[in-house]
């Protein structure tokens, strides 16, 4: 076996002193934010620029998801942009030098009553027809693709069918985080951490510089990638969000042998599970109802969740749970997310990506930094903006909740 | 598993309860007489603050009452509920 | 070499155990862990390591072991049990040493872990003296007082409203001192406790700390405490021990065991440790100052102690603060959370003086900072030279202090390694958050109970027996149970679907409709209170007339139907969907308390008062006739949308002639407990004419010959009551709520999605509810989308198939064609208007 | 040591009205009990269940009479159908509920003559402690009375 340490290479990044001011001010270093800064000097020549992260880069919702990826959203606007983001994500590896630890080993989407039947072929057929692999997969197909499922008739909740999308998969989030900050920094991007931005400066209702706890920096745009706490630096401008800023458990078992290869989530019985590289399952729990920026939730949606977990995997009951945390995820009024022009003249706001925000990392980086290069959206980010929630035309991806008859 | 203090029932599991969201949003008293984008604030758009804030709950399983609540949402502290329609505890 | 002494000890030898680890039996006593009994056995090593594959032995004698994490093989499974804290059982335990740390599932549990919830005045964690002393005074003062110790010692705790746990660890500290824990009832059972306590104690204690040296991996190298606690519990020893510390704590087990002592705090430290096979250990020691100038001490197992740590999960689960303490190198609570108190060595009191040499001498390739995950010096230096700054990067980078044994040995000398390579204070490169659980739970401890039919509710009508009976195929709806059709011999869906479809419209039909929500809803305004809610008036609405209902969220999307009938001026009876009669209720309230509270209307949930069962098809007076003799049922006496109260069977009932079919339909209810009586009685009322019981799949069918809309199947959230074709029920002159919502410019465009009717070319085409409507059938992606199939049936009535669709324009598209796109085939159907069954109303009145 | 039955049908009708109002009064006088004021706890077979809600169980009046005198000041349903009971007695009866129940069942802190509605694993219950051996009462949707009862009986067994 070899050392797990071996991947990273021997430098990451620099730890740069601020300059007075920068091109483009980019706050907060997750995922968005530093693909955003990559892309921007990648591929908009501009590298100007400075990634502002309160604490540590990553130190957010980046490294705190159970890292799913895929493209199967249902509407136009969100296939093409999380489509866009996984044809991204295909190259990583190779683009950023790095191995992140893509794996496209498929991702399952249990149905369990008819309504979850419905709008699996559903979605299966609007992806197709967006270009987004996609399968529906009846009962047997299930048990083969996947025999760890249990597909007892006797289930609670019995499995019907399944839809599958077999370029999604998981990733290493650290890893990524590593080689887009490095990627960013050798491109001249200024990662500066330990810098808490505190306030907005404006000048004739346009936005010019940020106060960081580090100084007064000035910028040319700024561009506000601040998952868990958007509405929190919007309002320093004096912009307000329609986010609502919850709790989102997740958990990891000890490292096992391998018992699960694929990725399975299951919408109606609350659960979504992988096992990771170096072994470990990883599950996602449901959202706390209530606002908070604590960073942890309640201990019964823990119970809730491995419930439903030994449900569909009875072979996982003698597994342990290591550790359990939670991350802090913008919830918009339609599960999409804000990605544009915010009222205040150079100031950007990408924010609302609800629990889908690590898949959509260098697609959102992409477009948002084409977004702050030309101050225009960029045809896929054109729909996600803020202006929808006063037109009404909004891109539901709750999709159809309602168990009704 | 917060304790959330009904004013009715005394402190119960948060399991007990129905989330609501920011207090003290009135209905638009005329929505026909707005424009879409202060209904839009009405219908989409609310407080999000770290910190203290003004929210509402209900006993749902409970007494099925409607009450508000201040809560810190950094640390889960609760301040106090109190009545629909009274002002927030200093 | 350790071996068990004659004598001492808290074991019990007059009580033998057996422990097989890999098929080699090995004897203990009762008192023993697996850890004591194996050094006792003179054995030390437990596995390879999970990087490097180097030999490791047992490192502790607690919650702490990096190391010796075992599978439990037999009378039970378990990956990943610290050998440290595993009980010795009567029956002989089977356990594996696990290469490489990675543990192995092997079934479902059969055990009973049980819940249970508790509450108290003051709970305890840790029965240490401070802990002890903490519940003592508070049982003394009458208060009701929970002590939990992770350690199988009995407690000694006397009191009425006292509980003592031992073998019982604290979890998980949640808001408003929650507190899980959990008790190893048995060797493997296990009960998860939920405390809710007034007051929550911490005496969680402290852990010692290695020290981080090169060739501190090698087995026979072992915490100083621990060699204490196998000494002075289990009555096992080395013959030869030495100790190297750089404080007070382990010059005392250094005495107390005769060991030979390398002190840092006088300069010397080891430089490297060989393996001297039989011989045990020998120690290279040098000065700090010259670390080259070496002397040998050969011992069997060498101690080590580099201070203490205090175990503050339980304050870190909450966002509890803590400082850097440079006297005694640790992190120290910076004051407690509210109602809770921190004591003892968990809060620094009482812990040594530690003279920290962080980064000492010597080749760091062989310096290991974690043991379990196998992370040296050198791989910190690496993570520095990187440019990482924070210790939560530096984890990320080397691992460190991310396994099952959660770093426990190895947070402090990380941070602190990394803080002295990077030049800055501990404090600052970051103390590390912990997060629950303490220790690892399993998944099936966790779920409980909630297992198989305690997983989650089935609920079932009063009528369900029958159903069962007639073998109904049943169709989860939410919690319910709904027969979804009655198949009679040898019969597929399909075909039972084309027969019930045609006996109803044909003859008469019965169905069980008890699960749809019910609301009493009284009051002087409840006519206004519901004119504000639906988007169509009550006011207007006549005492002993129903109204069909839709409602909208304030977004203006419908969210739910029903049907409203107005019992009396000041009370009306509304059903919702079976899914919505939940939600509905509560929506309902919330308006009405937090925004009309000046209504005066009170509404009750009475679902479960009523069972209801819908007699429809052109027969179905005849059948009602006969269970209600006196009632004039002619289309005169008893018109379309209203209801009278009367009896059947003996049971007060209310019949309303509804129709969710377009044919001549009633919907009798009476109270839940009479609904089999009701059910009967209908049946031997309608099997003179033939009565065929449906379920679901022919009422779906039924309706949407219709063109009525299901909520929640032809509706996805996005879809206005315009856009269903329903302007007539959307009053122009009165708001409600979402009313304003549709005037917005989206929800105005003449191009939205709007529900029509569909016919495939081909009649015999059943299209996929799920199909994606396409205006062009060359499909290369990305291919522009018009809607999608909500509903699709064969149907009996038409002798062919159809669909509905939400169709982006749909209305004006009628008599057009378009495609259908599913599963990469494209089929050519017509739109048509929704209704295609009796679109003139002929049948309604039978 | 703890057992638990189905209990006999029980009439049961929901009432609201607004405590210490003329109405109320009516309706007291009706019943011959004063409607306990005290949030949770029992008067007579009548339960509080809200500020303006209360459950009268057992009792001899019906649902037209109860609207007569409340006189549209206030609501009155008949609900004998809309749950059923499950009777739960014996010394370790608390330690049972509370293998499900997150309410506090303490002889202290929930007397007899005390009710709330509460959750049983998840199903909404309304509990009643109806004597010190201790016994409990819990009305439950017919729907998930046997979910419940499976629970409380699974309860019984983990006792062991």
């Amino acid at each position: 076996m070899t050392s797990v340490f071996e991947q990273h290479p021997d430098f990451l990044w620099h730890a740069p002193e601020p300059r007075s001011s920068y091109d483009v001010v980019i706050v907060g270093g997750g995922g968005h934010g530093l693909f955003t800064a990559y892309y921007l000097a990648k591929l908009h020549g501009i590298s100007n620029v400075a990634v502002l992260e309160r604490g540590w880069l990553g130190g957010g919702n980046a490294v705190r998801n159970t890292t799913v990826i895929r493209s199967n959203y249902l509407w136009d606007e969100s296939a093409a942009m999380y489509e866009h983001s996984l044809r991204l994500w295909e190259g990583l590896t190779e683009e950023l030098d790095y191995d992140i630890l893509f794996s496209q080993r498929g991702v399952l989407n249990l149905a369990h009553n008819l309504g979850d039947v419905r709008e699996g072929v559903r979605r299966v057929n609007a992806n197709r027809l967006n270009g987004v692999d996609a399968e529906w997969l009846d009962l047997d197909d299930v048990a083969e693709f996947c025999p760890q499922v249990n597909i007892s008739p006797e289930l609670r909740y019995p499995v019907l069918g399944a839809t599958l999308q077999r370029r999604g998969g998981i990733a290493r989030h650290d890893a990524l985080v590593f080689a887009v900050a490095r990627a960013a920094s050798a491109l001249g991007v200024h990662l500066i951490q330990n810098c808490e931005v505190t306030g907005i400066e404006l000048d004739g209702g346009r936005a010019v510089a940020v106060q960081t706890s580090r100084g007064r920096i000035g910028a040319g745009r700024i561009g506000l990638c601040a998952a868990g706490h958007s509405s929190v630096v919007a309002a320093m401008a004096g912009v307000e969000l329609p986010i609502q800023s919850h709790p989102l458990q997740a958990l990891v078992s000890e490292v096992l042998e391998q018992v699960l290869d694929c990725v399975v989530m299951s919408n109606a019985v609350h659960v979504y599970v992988s096992q990771a590289h170096k072994g470990e399952l990883v599950m996602g729990a449901g959202i706390d109802p209530y606002n908070s920026y604590a960073q942890r939730g309640g201990f019964h949606v823990i119970e809730q969740q491995m419930a439903a977990a030994l449900e569909l995997f009875p072979i996982f009951a003698t597994a342990h749970v290591l550790r359990t945390w939670a991350g802090i995820v913008d919830v918009s009024p339609d599960a999409s997310p804000i990605v544009g022009a915010t009222p205040v003249d150079g100031l950007f706001v990408n924010c609302g990506w609800g629990t889908g925000g690590f898949k959509a990392t260098p697609g959102s980086g992409w477009v948002y930094a084409h977004t702050l290069a030309t101050g225009q959206p960029h045809e896929l980010n054109r729909p996600f903006s803020l202006e929808r929630f006063e037109t009404g035309a909004l891109i539901d991806e709750h999709g159809a909740a309602a168990v009704a008859h | 598993m917060l304790l959330i203090p009904c004013p009715w029932c005394g402190p119960r599991d948060e399991v007990e309860f129905r989330y609501g969201g920011q207090a003290h949003v009135a209905y638009p008293a005329d929505p026909e007489a707005i424009d879409d984008r202060e209904w839009s604030r009405f219908v989409f758009y609310r407080d999000n603050p770290k910190g203290r804030f003004a929210e509402r709950w209900t006993h749902q399983h409970g007494c099925r009452r409607w009450f508000n609540l201040v809560r810190d949402t950094a640390t889960h502290q609760i301040a106090g509920s109190y009545a629909l329609g009274e002002e927030p505890p200093a | 070499m350790m071996r068990r002494l004659a004598e001492g000890g808290a074991i019990d030898r007059s009580q033998e155990r057996t422990v097989v680890v890999n098929g080699v039996s090995y004897q203990g006593y009762a008192g023993d862990t697996v850890a004591s009994a194996l050094l006792a056995n003179g054995l030390i090593a437990v596995g390879a390591s999970s990087v490097f594959g180097r030999v490791r032995g047992v490192v502790s004698a607690g919650g702490e072991e990096p190391n010796a994490l075992v599978q439990v093989t037999a009378p039970w499974s378990e990956p990943l049990v610290a050998a440290t804290l595993l009980e010795l059982p009567e029956q002989a335990l089977e356990v594996s040493l696990l290469p490489g740390l990675r543990g192995r599932l092997a079934g479902d549990d059969e055990q009973r872990h049980d819940h249970h919830h508790a509450h108290c005045d003051l709970l305890v964690i840790g029965a240490g003296r401070s802990g002890h002393a903490a519940a003592a005074a508070a049982v003394a003062e009458g208060r009701r007082v929970i002590l939990a110790e992770r350690d199988f010692r009995p407690i000694e705790l006397a009191g009425d409203e006292a509980i003592a746990l031992p073998r019982t660890t604290a979890l998980g500290s949640y808001d408003d001192n929650f507190v899980t824990l959990v008790e190893r009832v048995s060797p493997v059972r296990r009960r998860l406790w939920h405390v809710r306590a007034g007051e929550v104690v911490l005496a969680t204690g402290a852990y010692e700390r290695p020290l981080v040296f090169p060739g501190n991996d090698l087995p026979g190298v072992m915490l100083a405490g621990a060699l204490r606690t196998y000494l002075e519990r289990f009555a096992v020893a080395a013959e030869r021990p030495a100790v190297f510390c750089n404080n007070d704590r382990g010059l005392e087990v250094a005495r107390l065991l005769g060991a030979a002592v390398i002190d840092l705090r006088a300069g010397r430290t080891v430089v490297g440790v060989e393996d001297a096979g039989e011989d045990g250990l020998s120690v290279l020691v040098a000065p700090l100052e010259a670390p080259a100038d070496i002397e040998r001490i050969e011992c069997d197992v060498l101690g080590v102690s580099g201070g203490f740590d205090p175990v503050l999960d339980l304050h870190l689960h909450r966002g509890g603060r803590v400082r850097w303490h440079e006297g005694r190198a640790c992190f120290v609570p910076d004051g407690a959370l509210p109602r809770q108190r921190i004591v003892g060595a968990a809060a620094g009191e009482g812990l040594p003086a530690v003279q920290a040499h962080w980064l000492l001498p010597g080749d760091e390739s062989q310096a290991f900072v974690d043991l379990h995950r196998d992370v040296t010096v050198a791989e910190l230096r690496r993570a520095v030279g990187a440019g990482l700054q924070s210790i939560e990067h530096v984890k990320r980078y080397t691992l460190i202090a991310t396994g099952a044994d959660q770093g426990r040995t190895a947070k402090t000398n990380a941070t602190a390694i990394a803080a002295q390579l990077l030049g800055s204070g501990v404090a600052e490169v970051g103390s590390s958050t912990t997060r629950p659980p303490v220790e690892p739970i399993s998944f099936a401890a966790l779920a409980g109970r909630a297992r198989g039919e305690r997983f989650d509710p089935v609920r079932t009508t009063p009528i369900h027996p029958w159903h069962v009976d007639r073998g109904a195929v049943f169709e989860d709806v939410g919690q319910w149970k709904r027969p979804r059709y009655y198949p009679r011999d040898g019969e597929q869906m399909d075909a039972a679907v084309l027969r019930e479809c045609a006996a109803v419209r044909g003859g008469v039909g019965m169905m069980d409709a008890s699960t749809l929500g019910k609301i009493d809803i009284q009051g002087p305004d409840a006519a206004e209170f519901l004119n504000r809610l639906y988007t169509n008036a009550y006011d207007t609405l006549k005492v002993g007339r129903c109204r069909y209902g839709l409602m909208c969220r304030a977004d203006g999307m419908v969210f739910d139907d029903g049907v409203v009938s107005r019992v009396a001026d000041d009370r009306f009876f509304a059903t919702t969907t079976t899914g919505g009669a939940a939600v509905v209720l509560d929506w309902m309230e919330e308006w009405l308390q937090t925004e009309w509270p000046q209504l005066r209307v009170w509404l009750t949930s009475v679902t479960e008062q009523w069972a209801t069962v819908a007699v429809v098809g052109p027969r179905s007076r005849e059948v009602l006739a006969a269970v209600v003799p006196g009632v004039d049922l002619s289309a005169e006496a008893f018109p379309f949308m209203s209801f009278v109260d009367t009896a059947v069977a003996g049971a007060d009932a209310h019949v309303s002639r509804i129709s969710f079919s377009g044919e001549l339909a009633y919907e009798v209810s009476v109270p839940g407990t009479r609904g089999l009586e009701l059910w009967a009685a209908l049946w031997s009322a309608g099997e003179p004419h033939g009565v065929t019981a449906y379920g679901t799949e022919t009422m779906h069918v039924l309706r949407a010959e219709k063109g009525y809309p299901i909520v929640g199947q032809d509706t996805d959230g996005t879809v206005t009551p315009i856009d269903l074709g329903m302007d007539w029920i959307v009053s122009k002159t009165k708001p409600f709520v979402g009313s304003r919502s549709l005037r917005r410019p989206d929800t105005m465009r003449p191009d939205r999605k709007q529900l029509v009717g569909l016919l495939p070319d081909d009649p015999a085409l059943r299209l996929d509810e799920g199909a994606q409507v396409v205006l062009d059938p060359n499909l290369r992606a990305p291919v522009p989308m018009a809607g999608h199939v909500t509903s699709s049936y064969d149907s009996a009535a038409l002798g062919r198939t159809f669909a509905l669709a939400l169709v982006r324009g749909g209305r004006d598209r009628i008599g057009h064609s378009l495609y259908v796109s599913q599963s990469g085939v494209t089929a050519r159907a017509t739109v048509v208007e929704p209704v295609l069954v009796d679109p003139q109303g002929a049948r309604r009145d039978g | 040591m703890a057992e638990l039955r189905r209990g006999g049908s029980l009439s049961q009708l929901g009432l609201r009205v607004m405590a210490g109002g003329d109405a109320a009064g009516r309706v007291e006088r009706l019943l011959g009990v004063p409607l306990p004021q005290s949030p949770n706890t029992v008067r007579e077979g009548v339960l509080w269940l809200g500020p303006d809600e209360w459950l009268i169980v057992g009792r001899p009046e019906d649902e037209p009479r109860l609207r007569e005198v409340l006189a549209g000041e206030g609501a009155a349903v008949e609900l004998s159908s809309n749950r059923v009971s499950l009777e739960l007695s014996g010394p370790q009866a608390p330690d049972v509920l509370a293998s499900c129940c997150s309410l506090d069942l303490h002889g202290d802190a929930f007397p007899t003559g005390r009710c709330a509605q509460t959750l049983v694993a998840g199903a909404p219950v309304i509990i009643e402690r109806v004597d010190d051996r201790p016994g409990f009462r819990l009305l439950v949707r017919p729907s998930l009375a046997m979910y419940v009862e499976s629970w409380l009986a699974d309860g019984i067994v983990g006792l062991a």
